[in-house]
C-alpha cells in the first residue's frame, strides 16, 4: 500500500506556476508583479505571486512564483514549474529539478553557462540591457518581454502599462525600449527554434 | 547631588508677600479651616508658617493658636500636601 | 481651548479639582511632597481656564504616578515607565486636547527613559511634571538614576557606585523646548513654571524636587519632611545667580527657574501641515 | 454595480486597505521584518484620509500609543513580528485590564529570538494568548489569503470594539510577503462595528460596568465623561480596589464577555467536511497547502476534508468537536513544534485520532507533504 | 555535626541563599513589588562574597545583564514580577536559542497588568512557557515552603547550568513575603552542578554542537574560545543559517534536549497518595493548604492525597498519571482561572474525573475551601 | 590587559581578525560605510596589542550590528537595541575583559536609547562605536531618531515631521566620559578616536557617519557610495575651527574630533571599591 | 449528605495560631518578626509568619499572623485564632470574628474603645508608650511582652534578646523599657483578673 | 542635519600625507594585492585615489592601470568597505 496515494495524485492542470529566479539586484520580483499586474489589468484569471529570499536579507540568490489559474488558487507556491527564467548559473542549479518534464526553460546566457538540456530558450538579457537598451537594470524588462513574447500569456500591451506603471520616473524610455528588444529578440529566437 | 542650570531666564521668586490687610479679630471665624480628616499631621503648616500661627494638637495636627497673627499670606494652604487648608477670607 | 489666564484666585479653588468618589485622603505618607506638588498643579490649571475636559493627565506607576487618580481631570494611569509613550498617542490622535503627565524619577528616567528622550526629541505638545524625590518611593526606596552617587537606597546599601543623571541637563540635550526646575519648598514658584510649561506649545519639563522622608530622608539622615524641605530652600539657587556661580560653588546646590526656552515647531503641528499638504495633493 | 476593480495586493498592504475600510485612524508602530510594509503603508494611506502614523521609538512605545489613541477616541493598530511582540506583551495586558479596543498584527517570522527573520513560522500560535502575565481572555484570528487578510482585519477591529478588547492578527511571512489579484470590499460591502458610546450622564456612567451582555459603553476623551483608566484592578468606577469581593467580578469580566459570546467570535472555513472521515486542520498560510491537499486527494478518491480556523482564540473546541466529529483522524498541520494541535486533541473525543504534522524549518508545509502524511494515516 | 542553626527567613530571602549556596555571582534586576526583597538581599550579600549586584535602567536590561554576565563566565539571576517578566520575554527568548544558563525568579502578584501588587496569584505559570515568542522548550520550577525555596532555588541554577537554558522559579506574593524558622543547607550538603567547560581545542570546539546527551561545554568569554553567539537561527558552529537542513536540528535541539531527559527535571512531592481515591493537585502557596486539607480530611478518613509539582515545565503528564492512576477525582486548586488544570485533564484518562477549583481574587485558597470541594466531588 | 599602542602596522593587518570561517564577503552592500568602519576598527585594535581572547564585540540587530560576526573576538550578537545591556553584564562580571559595541543610529537610539543613556550615566568602561547612517538599512529604509527633519524615509514619504537627535550631545548630557565623531571618509582619524576611545577608561561614544547610499542616499537623492563620502569631507567641520563658528554657519555641517572628554570614575572600579570596602568589613 | 465531612473535620489542634493587627505605621509585622525569632532562638518549636498588606501600599490596615507548632506546619495562614491582637477599632471590627471560642484577645485600650466581648486583656499600650517609655512606636514592643506574660509563650530573656536584634541603633534602652513595662502591666492586669 | 559638537580639544587630522618614497617600477609586483573575490565593486578606492591609479573593469572592479603614481599613501586601503586591498610593500 505504500506509495499507493502519491501515484494515483495529480497536481492540478488548471494552474500554471511560473518561477522567475536570479540574484538579489537583478529585480526578479519586480518583473514578476509587473506580469502579475498586467494580467490582473487584461482579464479575470486568478494570479499570486510569491518570493522568498536568500539566507541573508540583502544580495543572495533570490526567486519570485507566479501562479496563474481561471480557478481559485489554494496554494500559492509553485508545486511543478510549467516556467522557470534563470538569470544565474547558482539559480539554474538550484531550481532546474522543480521544472516539469516539457515546461519552458528560459535562460539569461550572459550569466548561464551550464545548461543541463538543450530545450530552452536562451537569450542575454544582462548584456542586451547593458549593450542595446542603455542600463543593466532592465535585464529583467527585456526577460519579461521574451517570456510574454514565447509563452504568449500577457499581450504587448497590457504588458507595457504594467511595467510603465511601476517604472521609476525618467526610466519610462529605457523601460520601453527594453519591452521592444525583449519581444524582437524572442520572436527572432522562436523563429529560429522553428515554431 | 550638583543640579546646575543652563541656558535662557532666570525666574525664581519666592512666595509673594503677605497682603499685610488681613487682621483677625477676635469673634470673627477663625482665618483658615482646617479639613481634620485630611490632616496627616505632617507639621509642614505649622513649620512653615512665618508668623507662628499653630500649635500641634495632641495628634499633631494644627490648631490656630495665634489667629490674630495671621496674615493669610498663603504660604501655609500652598504647602499642605493634603489639601486640608483653606480659608474663608480668600 | 480657553487659555485665558486667571489672575485672582481662591485659596479653596483646589477642592474644586478633586475627584468626585474618590475618597482623600491620598495614600501618600504624612508630609510627602508629592502632595505639595499635587497642590501647586490644581493652582496653576485653574489659572489657565481650561476646562477639565480638556484635560488629559496620564501617569505611570510610582506614588507620584498615583496623582490622576485623585484630580478630575481624564486621567490615563499606565504602565510603568510608559505615561510619556500613551500621552503620545492620546496628543497626536486629538491635539485639541491639553496632555499633561505626572511622572517619578525613576518612572520617568529609569524604565522611562527612552519614552522621555523621545517625547523631548518629538517636542511634542506634553507637560512633563517630573517629581524627584531620588529614590524610588512606591517600593520601598531602591536606588533610582537620580539618586547621587555615595547616596544610601536599600539597593545601595554600601553607598551608590554610580552616577546620577540631571534630568533637565538631559531634556534639553534631547530636545525639549522648556525645561525648568524648582522645589516644594517653592511652591509659587512651583505653580508658575508649571503654569507657563502648560500655556508654551512644545514639550515642556517641569522638575520638581520633592522630598520621600520616609524613605531617601531616613536612608540619609535627612531628617522628616519639614527637614527636608526647608534644607531645599537652603542649598537652592536661581538659575540668575548661578550663572556667576563656579562649579564647585553650585557642587550639592538645586538651581532654580526656567533653564531652557527655545522656540521651534512642536509635532503635531508639522504633522498636520503634512497632513494637509498631502491631502492638497501637494 | 459596476465590474470591481482588480488589484494585485500584498498581504501587509491588505492588511493596511482592511484595518482603513474598518475605520483605522492612527497607527503607531516600530519596523520589523516581515511586518514592515504594514508601516510604511500606513504611513502613505493616513495623511491621505486625515489619520495620523508615527513611528515610535519601539514596541513598547507603539502599542503604549495604539491605547492612548484608543482612549482619545480613534480606532487604532499596529503592526509586529514575534520580537517585538515580545515587547508589547506588558502593555498589551494593560489594553487587557483597561478594555481598550485595538488591533496588533502579528506578521510571524521563525523563532525563538531573531530567528529567521525571511521566513515563514507559525510558533507564536500559543504566545497570542499566553504571553502577557495575568488572567484574561484573547481574541485572535487568523486570515489565509491575501482577500482574507482584508476581511479579517476588518473582522479584528469589529471584535476589538464591539467587546472593548485588544484583538490579535496572526499572519506569516508567506503570508505578509505574497501577493494576489483581487477585489477590495465596496465601502457598505461590509458592516463596520463602531464604538457604544455612553447614553447616560457622566454622573452616572460607570466607565467598566458589568452589564449583562458585557458591552459596556466608551466615551473618547474629551467628551465629558472624565474617569480613571488604570491598569490596577479597579471597580465599575474604575477606582482600584484590593477587595476580593470586587476583584473576581473585574476579572470574571474580562473571561465571560468574550468565552459566553464565543458564537459571534468562532469562524471556521469548513470544506469537504460533509462525508470526511480524515480532515486537515490548520490556520494560516498552511491552510492553503490543504485546500490544495485536500482538492487532489478528493480526486482520486479519498474522503478527506479542510477545516480552517479563522479564529484562533477563543479555541473553537466546541465547533471543530462537532464539524470533525464524524471524522476518524484529523492531521493538524503548524509551522511550529506542535500548538494548537495540543488543543485540537483536547477538543476531540479518545476515539479521533490527532495526528500532528509539524514543520519548523523556515519553510511552508507543502501540498504533498499533507499528501504524504495523509497517505500514513490512511 | 554541630546542631544547624535556626533562623528565620523571608521567603524572598531564602531564594537569595539558595543562589548564593548554588553559586550565584551575579545579579541585575529592577524592583518590583512582591520581588524587591531578591534585588535588597543581592545589594547587601554579594559584596560579602565578591559577587556583583547591579540594578539596571529596567527589566529588559536585567535580564540581558543577566546574560552578558553568564557568558562572561558566572552563574547569574534576576528576580521580577509578572509586569517585569512580560518585559523580558524577548530577552528569555535570546537566552534559549543561545541556550546561556541563567535563573528568573517571577514572585507572582495579581494581573492582568499592574493588577494587585500586594496580593497573590499564580496567574503567570502559562505564560512561564509561552511568553516568549518562538519554539522552545521551558524548564519551570516551584517551591511551596521557605526551605524548599532554599533548596529549589539551588535546582533551579543546577539545571539551568546542566541543559544550558534558562529556568524560571516561580514564587507568589504568600512565598516571597512570610517568613519561617529554617536551617539553612550546610556547604557540600546539596550537590551543585558547574558549567561543562570544553576539553577540545578552540578550532575543533562546536559552541552548539549536537552532542549525544545534548550536553554543549560551554567556555566563559576570555578563555580563548571565540566564537559567535547569536539570537538568529545558526548552526552548531554558532554562523547564522537560513538553510531548512541546519534550521529544524537547532529547534529539534532545544526541545530535545530537554524532553528527553525529562526524569533528571521533573519532581514531585506525593503525599499520601498511595490509597487516594481522590487528590489534589497544586503547586506553590496552594499545596500548603492542601497538605492540611490533606491531613485534616484523613483524620475523619477520607481517602485523599496530595501531589505537589516542583517541577511545572515540561509538563509532568506521565508522572501524574502514574501517581494518580488510582484516583478516582483530581481536584486541581490555582489561584488564577484554570491554567495547569487543562494539561492534567490532557495527562490522566477520561475516566478520572478532573475538577477545577480556582480563587482568583488576590487571597490564597484555604484548606477549608479545599475541603468543601472534596465534600462536593466525594 | 596589553595596552602598548602600536606604531607601524601593515596593510594586511586587517586579515588577521577575520573570523575564520566565517566567508567573506559581508552581508553588507557594495560601498556601505559600515565596512569602512571595520576596517578602521581593526585597525585601531590591533594597535592596542589587546589579543583577541582579551576583546569582547556585541552588538544588537542591523546592518551594523552584523560586524562581529565577521571579527575574530568573542562576538555577542544581541537582540536589537539591547546591545549596551548585555555588554554592561559582560563587562561588569569581567572587568579585565575589554568591551566593545557596534551599533547604529536605530538601535543606540531608537529602541536602544535608554540603555545608551544609562550606560553613558554610568561611565563603564564599554567603548561604543555608533553607526550613524540616518536610517534603518536592515530592515529597508525607515527613519530613525537621527533621520533630518524633512528628510525622506519609507516611512516619512511625505518627509520627516519629526526632529533628529544628536547623539553625541545626548551621550555628554548622561554623563559619557569620551565623545567624539568623525565620518568614514576620515578614515585615519576614525582610527584614531577609536584607539584613544579604547584607550580612555570610562564610557566612550565614537559617532562615525556612515553612507547608506542604497536607502538614505536613494530616497534623499544624495547618490552613490563615493557620492555620500565625499559629500561628507564637504560637510566635514574639525571641533577647532567649528568652534568659532556661528550656529549658522554650522547648520547641515558635521563637526568631528573628539568632542568631550572628562576625567572621572568609572563604575567598575567604583564597585569594587565598595566590594573591597564591604569585605574589609568597613 | 450535605456539610457531613465540613461538620466532622476539625483544625488541628496541634498549631498555636496567632494574628497581630492594627494599622500601618504601628509596627505589627515588626512585632511578629521578634516573636516568631525568639522561639526560634528558644527550642524546636516551627514557626511560620505571614502578613496581609491593607489596599494600598502604605498605612491602611496591617495584619501579620504568627503560626507555632511541634509539628510540620502546612498551612502558614491562620485558621482559626488562637490569640488575637488589636490595636485599633478597625482590626477590632474586621478580625474579632476569626479568634476562637476561649481564645485569648489582648486590646490596646487606648484606641479601641468598642469591645464585643467581657473576655479580654486590655491595656493601654499606645498610651503606655507615649507616657511611660518615652516613645509611640514601642507601643508595639510593650504589647509584645504583655503578651509574653499573659500567654507564656516565650521567655522574657529570650524576648529582649530577639527585640534587640532587630531595634534600630539607639532605642535599645527604650526597647528595654518597654519590655518591662509590658511585663509588668501584664502581671498586674493577670492579678486583677485573678488567676 | 547639524551636527554641532562642544568641549574639549579638537582632533581632526586628515589622512597622513604619502610617504613619498614608494616607486613602483615596472617588472616589480603591482603595488597592491586586490582580492576580486571579495571586491563589490564599489568604486571608492577608485575615486577617492589621489594618484588616479586605478580604473574600473568591465564589473567595475579596479585595476591598477598606472601602477608607477601609487604612493601607497593608504586611502584606498583603509576606505575599502570589503578589506579587499593590500600590499605586499606595506
Ligand atoms: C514593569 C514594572 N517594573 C517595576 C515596577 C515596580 N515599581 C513601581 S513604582 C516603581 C518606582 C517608582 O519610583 P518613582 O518613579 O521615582 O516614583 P516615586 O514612588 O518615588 O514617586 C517601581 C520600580 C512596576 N510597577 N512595573
Ligand atoms: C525588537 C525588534 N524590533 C525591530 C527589529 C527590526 N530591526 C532590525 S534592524 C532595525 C533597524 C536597524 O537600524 P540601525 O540600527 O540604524 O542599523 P543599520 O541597519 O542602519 O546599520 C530594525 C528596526 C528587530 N530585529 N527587533
Ligand atoms: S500641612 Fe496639611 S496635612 Fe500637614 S499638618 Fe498642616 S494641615 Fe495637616
Ligand atoms: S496664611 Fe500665612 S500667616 Fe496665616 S497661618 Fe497660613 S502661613 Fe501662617
Ligand atoms: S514613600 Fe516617599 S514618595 Fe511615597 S508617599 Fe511616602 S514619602 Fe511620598
Ligand atoms: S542597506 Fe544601507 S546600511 Fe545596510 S548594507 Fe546596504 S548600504 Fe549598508
Ligand atoms: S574599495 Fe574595495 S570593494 Fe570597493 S571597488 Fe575598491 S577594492 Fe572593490
Ligand atoms: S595607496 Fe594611495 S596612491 Fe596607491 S593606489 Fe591606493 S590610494 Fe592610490
Ligand atoms: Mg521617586
Ligand atoms: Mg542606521
Amino acid at each position: 500500500m505504500a506509495n499507493k496515494l502519491l501515484d494515483k495524485v495529480e497536481i492540478p492542470q488548471d494552474r500554471y506556476e511560473m518561477r522567475f529566479s536570479g540574484s538579489g539586484g537583478q529585480g526578479m520580483i519586480l518583473a514578476t508583479v509587473m506580469l502579475a499586474e498586467a494580467i490582473g489589468a487584461t482579464d479575470d484569471r486568478n494570479v499570486v505571486q510569491s518570493q522568498s529570499y536568500g539566507p541573508e536579507a540583502r544580495g543572495g540568490a533570490s526567486k519570485s512564483d507566479v501562479v496563474i489559474s481561471a480557478n481559485e488558487i489554494f496554494y500559492p507556491k509553485a508545486m511543478q514549474l510549467d516556467f522557470l527564467l534563470v538569470m544565474t548559473q547558482e539559480s539554474m542549479d538550484k531550481y532546474y529539478s522543480d521544472l516539469k518534464e516539457g515546461g519552458i526553460l528560459v535562460v539569461d546566457t550572459t550569466l548561464v553557462t551550464d545548461i543541463p538540456t538543450d530545450n530552452y530558450y536562451g537569450l542575454p538579457f544582462t548584456r542586451l540591457a547593458r549593450e542595446e537598451a542603455g542600463h543593466i537594470m532592465v535585464a529583467n524588462v527585456i526577460a519579461l518581454a521574451a517570456i510574454a513574447e514565447i509563452t504568449g500569456i500577457i499581450s504587448k500591451d497590457a504588458l507595457t502599462a504594467a511595467v510603465l506603471k511601476r517604472a521609476p520616473k525618467g526610466t519610462e524610455e529605457k523601460n520601453k525600449k527594453a519591452i521592444e528588444i525583449g519581444f524582437a529578440e524572442a520572436a527572432k529566437l522562436k523563429k529560429q527554434k522553428g515554431s | 547631588m550638583s543640579n546646575t542650570g543652563s541656558d535662557s531666564t532666570a525666574d525664581s521668586k519666592q512666595a509673594p508677600k503677605a497682603s499685610g490687610k488681613f487682621k483677625w479679630q477676635q469673634g470673627d471665624p477663625l482665618p483658615l479651616e482646617i479639613n481634620m480628616k485630611w490632616c496627616k499631621a505632617c507639621n509642614i503648616c505649622i513649620a512653615l508658617c512665618p508668623k507662628q500661627v499653630f500649635e500641634p494638637d495632641r495628634d499633631g495636627k494644627p490648631v490656630q493658636a495665634r489667629p490674630e497673627d495671621c496674615t493669610l499670606c498663603t504660604i501655609c494652604w500652598v504647602h499642605c500636601p493634603d489639601l486640608a487648608i483653606t480659608s474663608s477670607y480668600k | 481651548m480657553a487659555t485665558a489666564v486667571k489672575e485672582k484666585q481662591k485659596s479653596n479653588v483646589v477642592l474644586d479639582y478633586l475627584r468626585p468618589g474618590k475618597a482623600m485622603p491620598t495614600v501618600w505618607c504624612a508630609g510627602c511632597g508629592h502632595g505639595i506638588v499635587m497642590n501647586g498643579i490644581i493652582r496653576a490649571i485653574d489659572k489657565t481656564g481650561l476646562s477639565k475636559d480638556e484635560i488629559v493627565m496620564a501617569s505611570g506607576i510610582g506614588c507620584s504616578s498615583r496623582m490622576p487618580i485623585y484630580l478630575d481631570f481624564n486621567a490615563l494611569h499606565t504602565t510603568h515607565g510608559r505615561s510619556l509613550a500613551f500621552a503620545t498617542g492620546v496628543k497626536f490622535a486629538r491635539p485639541e486636547l491639553k496632555v499633561m503627565v505626572v511622572t517619578g524619577d525613576g518612572d520617568a528616567l529609569a524604565i522611562g527613559g527612552n519614552h522621555f528622550i523621545h517625547a523631548c526629541r518629538r517636542n511634542i505638545d506634553i507637560t512633563c511634571i517630573l517629581l524627584n524625590n531620588y529614590i524610588y518611593g512606591m517600593t520601598g526606596g531602591q536606588g533610582s538614576p537620580t539618586t547621587p552617587s555615595q547616596a544610601f537606597s536599600t539597593t545601595t546599601p554600601y553607598d551608590n557606585a554610580e552616577k546620577h543623571f540631571e534630568p533637565t541637563k538631559l531634556a534639553i540635550a534631547a530636545g525639549a523646548s522648556y525645561v525648568a526646575r524648582t522645589t516644594v519648598y517653592h511652591a509659587p514658584q512651583m505653580e508658575k513654571l508649571i503654569l507657563n510649561g502648560l500655556l508654551h506649545r512644545g514639550f515642556s519639563l517641569i522638575e520638581v524636587i520633592s522630598n520621600c522622608h520616609t524613605y531617601f530622608g531616613r536612608l540619609n539622615r535627612q531628617g522628616d519632611a519639614v527637614k527636608m524641605i526647608n534644607d531645599f530652600k537652603e542649598r537652592s539657587v536661581p538659575i540668575a545667580r548661578a550663572k556667576s556661580m563656579s562649579a564647585e560653588e553650585l557642587e550639592g546646590k538645586i538651581v532654580t527657574g526656567l533653564l531652557h526656552k527655545k522656540e521651534t515647531t512642536e509635532f503635531c503641528d508639522v504633522y498636520q501641515s503634512v497632513v494637509d499638504r498631502v491631502q492638497k495633493g501637494m | 454595480m459596476a465590474k470591481k476593480e482588480r488589484v494585485l495586493v500584498l498581504g501587509n498592504q491588505a492588511c493596511v486597505e482592511g484595518a482603513i475600510y474598518a475605520g483605522m485612524r492612527f497607527y503607531a508602530g516600530y519596523p520589523i521584518t516581515p511586518s514592515t510594509e504594514v508601516a510604511e503603508g500606513c504611513a502613505r494611506e493616513l495623511p491621505k484620509i486625515g489619520g495620523r502614523f508615527i513611528q515610535m521609538e519601539d514596541e513598547i512605545g507603539s502599542i503604549a500609543a495604539v491605547i492612548g489613541a484608543s482612549v482619545a477616541g480613534l480606532k487604532s493598530m499596529t503592526a509586529t513580528s514575534g520580537p517585538g511582540y515580545s515587547l508589547m506583551v506588558e502593555n498589551i495586558g494593560y489594553a487587557y485590564m483597561t478594555e481598550t479596543p485595538c488591533v496588533i498584527v502579528n506578521v510571524q517570522r521563525g523563532g525563538p529570538s531573531t530567528g529567521l527573520p525571511t521566513k515563514v513560522s507559525q510558533s507564536d500560535t500559543m504566545q497570542a494568548q499566553w504571553g502577557p502575565h495575568g488572567d484574561y481572555t484573547a481574541i485572535t484570528v487568523a486570515p489565509s489569503t491575501i482577500l482574507e487578510t482584508v476581511t479579517e482585519t476588518i473582522r479584528a477591529f469589529n471584535l476589538a470594539e464591539r467587546f472593548r478588547t485588544p484583538v490579535t492578527v496572526l499572519l506569516d511571512e508567506v503570508m505578509g510577503h505574497s501577493r494576489q489579484i483581487i477585489s477590495l470590499p465596496e465601502p457598505g460591502e461590509i458592516e463596520i462595528f463602531n464604538r457604544v458610546k455612553p447614553t447616560v450622564s457622566p454622573e452616572e456612567y460607570l466607565p467598566f460596568e458589568i452589564t449583562e451582555n458585557y458591552v459596556t459603553p466608551m466615551p473618547a476623551y474629551g467628551e465629558g465623561y472624565r474617569y480613571v483608566i488604570t491598569g490596577l484592578t479597579h471597580d465599575q468606577k474604575g477606582f482600584t480596589t484590593n477587595k476580593p469581593e470586587e476583584i473576581a467580578p473585574k476579572l470574571h469580566k474580562l473571561r465571560h464577555k468574550i468565552i459566553d459570546y464565543k458564537d459571534e467570535i468562532t469562524k471556521l472555513r469548513a470544506e469537504m467536511m460533509d462525508d470526511a472521515e480524515i480532515a486537515f486542520i490548520s490556520y494560516g498560510s498552511v491552510s492553503r497547502a490543504a485546500l490544495q491537499a485536500t482538492d487532489i486527494a478528493r480526486k482520486v478518491g479519498v474522503k478527506v476534508g479542510c477545516l480552517q480556523l479563522q479564529t484562533i482564540w477563543p479555541f473553537p473546541d466546541k465547533e471543530i468537536a462537532e464539524i470533525c466529529g464524524g471524522c476518524r483522524k484529523v492531521i493538524v498541520g503548524e509551522l511550529n513544534m506542535g500548538q494548537i494541535v495540543n488543543y485540537v486533541r483536547s477538543a476531540l473525543p479518545g476515539d479521533i485520532e490527532v495526528v500532528p504534522l509539524q514543520r519548523y524549518d523556515g519553510e511552508i508545509l507543502t501540498p504533498m507533504q499533507l499528501i504524504e502524511k495523509l497517505e500514513e494515516v490512511l
